[in-house]
């Protein structure tokens, strides 16, 4: 476990976020132009996506697709409610500042789960292709709860045609399933007409990403309030409790070793484009400094960091692995 | 040169809001408008950039909008019914326009 | 602090165009402008963005000019000249400058 | 026949097509930053440049080549007023929208030559390298025969110093013949510096900007006035025309079976980066929703899923190859 | 709709002397404000533009702030301290805002 | 040595940055997209960071690093007052605009740093891996030589605490520096992971940043204001001087050949990124478009075509390597 945790925090990418953290927090002038960011973004969502579809066309589907997705669905939906009542327990959030991280925690953030799928491959540990689509059915569930969470005292409802439209076909869900599907069709036919440009350099390229989540987290960090010490232990014990959950729920089902640990990361992790998008449009009084400040320099530097490795263990130390 | 007395509003509101501005506009009758983009700023509810930023929960929009002063006050009735529960200003500035059948 | 009176003068013209119209400007005497982006809008000839465009053909800037109350009408005579036959709008508006000399 | 056509459908670069079509067509957020649109179209110039130099280094130039440039420009030159009455016949467009249409179809879409050598190939055809700079040669003269057919009853002509500049220093042609340029000198030494950048990963990028040129055509298709089913005939049968034109005069100058492909590709596509833009200066009062509907929207999406088969299909007749 | 006057005040400043700028507005009361880029332009010191460039000497940005009357000269003098030994221009429009609240 | 120049001459990355060149100067429209240009240029900083770390972690450290490290400041502080003199005795500069010249002579081109390692990795000569952090270190001490040869008559000084965080912190300081202790810390097996992306596409990452350098400096030569003869010569002298006092210095201290070209290579070369924003904070009276045209226009294509193969062959010479 130890090792694991150190090999986790020496790796290039983990240093490259810490890079990026150290560059903003010094106040360095470092930037990742958005224009770069936003492709490098679209360049790991579709080759994630591609390679997910891949690996389903090498092995076939059976029950535990749907059943995996099915899980991911009621996942995204309970965690919230389940992150709502112990942030009103260690905080003094408002309800509607509450539900709105609550939401954000029900979600996922797409590049915790490619960061581990990479130590997964570090440890020659084979997962269910499958789980990047489990990952794109989390992103939006979450968000409804979020709203009801909030609509419960109010008359009007919060969501119109044009929000639905938008979370249902936000772009990452659209070019994750997408790029799915082309990897579904394609197999390793397709695969091996791109895999120089979606395998071979995929590690590179997470790694210029993570610098700029690193950048723009010190960033948050810096300018944004100052946490609660009872927001921030919220930081870092919801993913601990949603792994714990998604552990049950992925053992329950009868996922793989990785495909446990990709499930746990699921539901540990935090949204970060999908959900705040959807919030200022549905939540616009909710303060948009306390949800981004805990799920981009809170909780996805923990899992990261210290998460990952502490979920794998205890997803092999149950399955056996 | 001829020219001709105009309105011009700028509103800067936030990204996500921008088609639902612009919906409304259109709804209201608003035949022109232009989209800048904003790099970044600050107000009572803190600042922000887009430098690095992949989603697009932070971040704001420029509306311009040159519009004849008797349709003013429609445009105002259709962009606040937008921005009001929203962060984003809003001014409005006497100009003068070249080709007023334009607008 | 000390303010001038200046117009503000504020093209937005195909992108195509833009090192026409400069040059025009240039001809005509002006000594400064500065050259804004724009994301997208719509007018008469329809809506456009140039979110993902590689081609020229479609896309707009905004020229933005402060001048001289004195220059105002040799700069509009020619950005009327290159605009004239193009889509794209001009306002006028009075506004104060620091440090005039530059004008 | 079919099974190419099949094959080519379900490619990945043509289903990443299809894909930004859908997101679009259904309002997706997605959008690849116009930043990266504009790289990855510098990425594919330069390689699809490269590569053809290098193999002109490689098998040496005859009079094919001279030959080859010549037939390119009178095609580019001559296309247009074909199109021109087609266009006249098939629709009521005015003189000046029907010039300002009929000068894309004369001129190239370097994206659909790129995916006609990727067809080529995948199955392993070969073609003459210097086919790019026939590419190249290609974009401007048919500017020159729009603004003739426009400028015939006027007085003043409609070109100037400046647009002359515009039309032959245009960024592609000046990127894919440099490219070419560099390819040619530095050969197979060359190649091997940078094949890991230009060569590999290419299949890869390819789907990254079809991906994002299916967003913008779908944009167009939704947003774009409704075309008359005459103008969308047009858009259907004038490559179908195209291409056997350039089928004729391929295999009269001698091409072998992969060249007089990629001729009666550069036939049969329609520009929708150099010519929109002449014709935004030169003739601004040409309706643009209508060319670059027709050219986007229609032509293009029909040669990269049925015409290039298609062609390939007839060329392999005609030649024997 | 209700409107009130307020002045809109446009600053043109280089990229590099941005931070220095808006910490001078924030030092001053100011309390929001909004960063636009600009492309290009022209003016004593030459021509530039930001294509292609990668380091930070040459650009630069538009500050926008909508600012009520009786704070102008407060955000002038603060903007003219940075400005003074650097090239850049400043207007002031006057303009009408919604939700003077804001400002 | 002529050998060595021509095959410098005719290399696709030379030949890149003539495209480009010759793209500004026929006022051709292609341009790279600022976030792309910017977006090249963290890759290279990561890549040659990260390369020179995993080079350290190979070879070990010894006290030759931190000879090299302290040879570098003294150069970059000293370089100036060189150059400040040869520049007043050359041309007719101010005080002002000769100091601001002078600071970017100190400091150093990382991208012609860069295409020195390039032409070594060519020729087959290895050099030392920290020379990429004697590259950063030799960045900064330039600008205060400046700054102080301008103050030298004023009273108050020209820094605050504001510009030596910036000059400290600047992004390709950081990056280098960080990219470098990252491949230092993990080392082969970092490398492992990410050379598909940092290595094997470098030289083609490389054509088309130099392309991208071509057109700048292009748009320059073209619209910067014509440089005075002696300017024009003090832009090949000055690199050429300054070679030889690196040439010098590396083999006092003991590099190997290709240790001895890069710090000839640094100590020839200008900057044109961080200096120029450091000398409009606090300079900003100096004229831009001459440090900017020199630098660029002048110093960095004569490094680039002539100088590197000049300082090889110097370095071999003298090394007798
Ligand atoms: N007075 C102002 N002038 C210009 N822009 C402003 C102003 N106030 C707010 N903004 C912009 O609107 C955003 C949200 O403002 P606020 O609602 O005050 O948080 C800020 O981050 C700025 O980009
Ligand atoms: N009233 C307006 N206010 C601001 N921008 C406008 C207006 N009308 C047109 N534009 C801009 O100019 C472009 C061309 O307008 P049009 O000539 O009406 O098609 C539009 O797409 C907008 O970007
Ligand atoms: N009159 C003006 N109107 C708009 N922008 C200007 C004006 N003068 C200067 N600028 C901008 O400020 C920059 C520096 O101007 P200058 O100090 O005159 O060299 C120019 O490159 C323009 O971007
Ligand atoms: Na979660
Ligand atoms: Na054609
Ligand atoms: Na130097």
């Amino acid at each position: 476990m130890l090792d694991l945790a150190l090999a986790n925090l020496l790796s290039p990418i983990v240093l490259s976020f810490a890079l990026g953290l150290f560059a903003a927090l010094v106040r360095s002038d470092l930037t990742v132009p958005e224009a770069a960011a936003k492709a490098l973004s679209i360049y790991l969502l579709f080759a994630i996506g591609f390679k997910g579809g891949v690996s389903v066309s090498d092995h076939g589907i059976d029950g535990l697709l749907a059943l995996s997705l099915l899980t991911g669905v009621i996942l995204s939906a309970l965690l919230p409610l389940i992150a709502f009542a112990l942030i009103r327990v260690m905080s003094g959030l408002s309800t509607l500042d509450a539900a709105a991280v609550a939401g954000h925690y029900g979600s996922i953030s797409i590049v915790t789960f490619v960061a581990a799928t990479s130590v997964l491959q570090g440890a020659g540990i084979t997962s269910e292709g499958f789980m990047v689509a489990v990952a794109a059915a989390m992103e939006a569930p979450a968000i409804l709860s979020a709203l009801w969470l909030v609509s419960r005292g109010e008359k009007s409802g919060r969501m119109d045609a044009d929000l639905w439209r938008e979370i249902l076909f936000n772009g990452s869900i659209v070019l994750l399933l997408g790029s799915f599907a082309i990897g579904w069709i394609t197999g390793d036919e397709g695969l091996d007409k791109i895999s120089a440009f979606i395998v071979a350099p995929f590690q590179g390229v997470l790694c210029l990403f993570l610098l700029d989540m690193g950048l723009i987290a010190g960033r948050g960090l810096r300018s944004g309030a100052g946490l609660s010490a009872g927001l921030f232990g919220f930081g870092v014990l919801m993913p601990v409790i949603g792994s714990m959950i998604g552990l049950g729920a992925g053992v329950l089902i009868g996922l793989s070793t990785g495909g446990v640990l990709l499930l746990m990361v699921l539901s540990a992790s935090a949204s970060y484009i999908a959900v705040p998008a959807a919030m200022r449009v549905a939540l616009p009084e909710a303060n948009p400094s306390i949800y981004l400040t805990l799920s981009l320099g809170v909780t996805f530097p923990f899992n990261l960091t210290l998460g990952i490795p502490l979920y794998l263990w205890a997803a092999q130390l149950v399955t056996g692995g | 040169m001829d020219t001709h007395k105009a309105k011009r509003v700028e509103i800067i509101i936030e990204a996500v809001m921008a088609s639902r501005l612009t919906n409304a506009l259109e709804k209201a009758g608003v035949r022109g408008y232009s989209m800048l983009p904003v790099l970044g700023g600050t107000g009572r509810s803190g600042t922000w950039s887009r430098a690095g930023q992949v989603g697009r929960g932070e971040g704001m929009v420029q509306v311009v909008c040159l519009i004849r002063p008797e349709r003013l006050d429609g445009l105002l009735d259709a962009a606040f019914s937008v921005v009001e529960k929203h962060i984003g200003v809003v001014s409005i500035t006497d100009c003068e326009v070249l080709r007023a059948e334009r607008f």
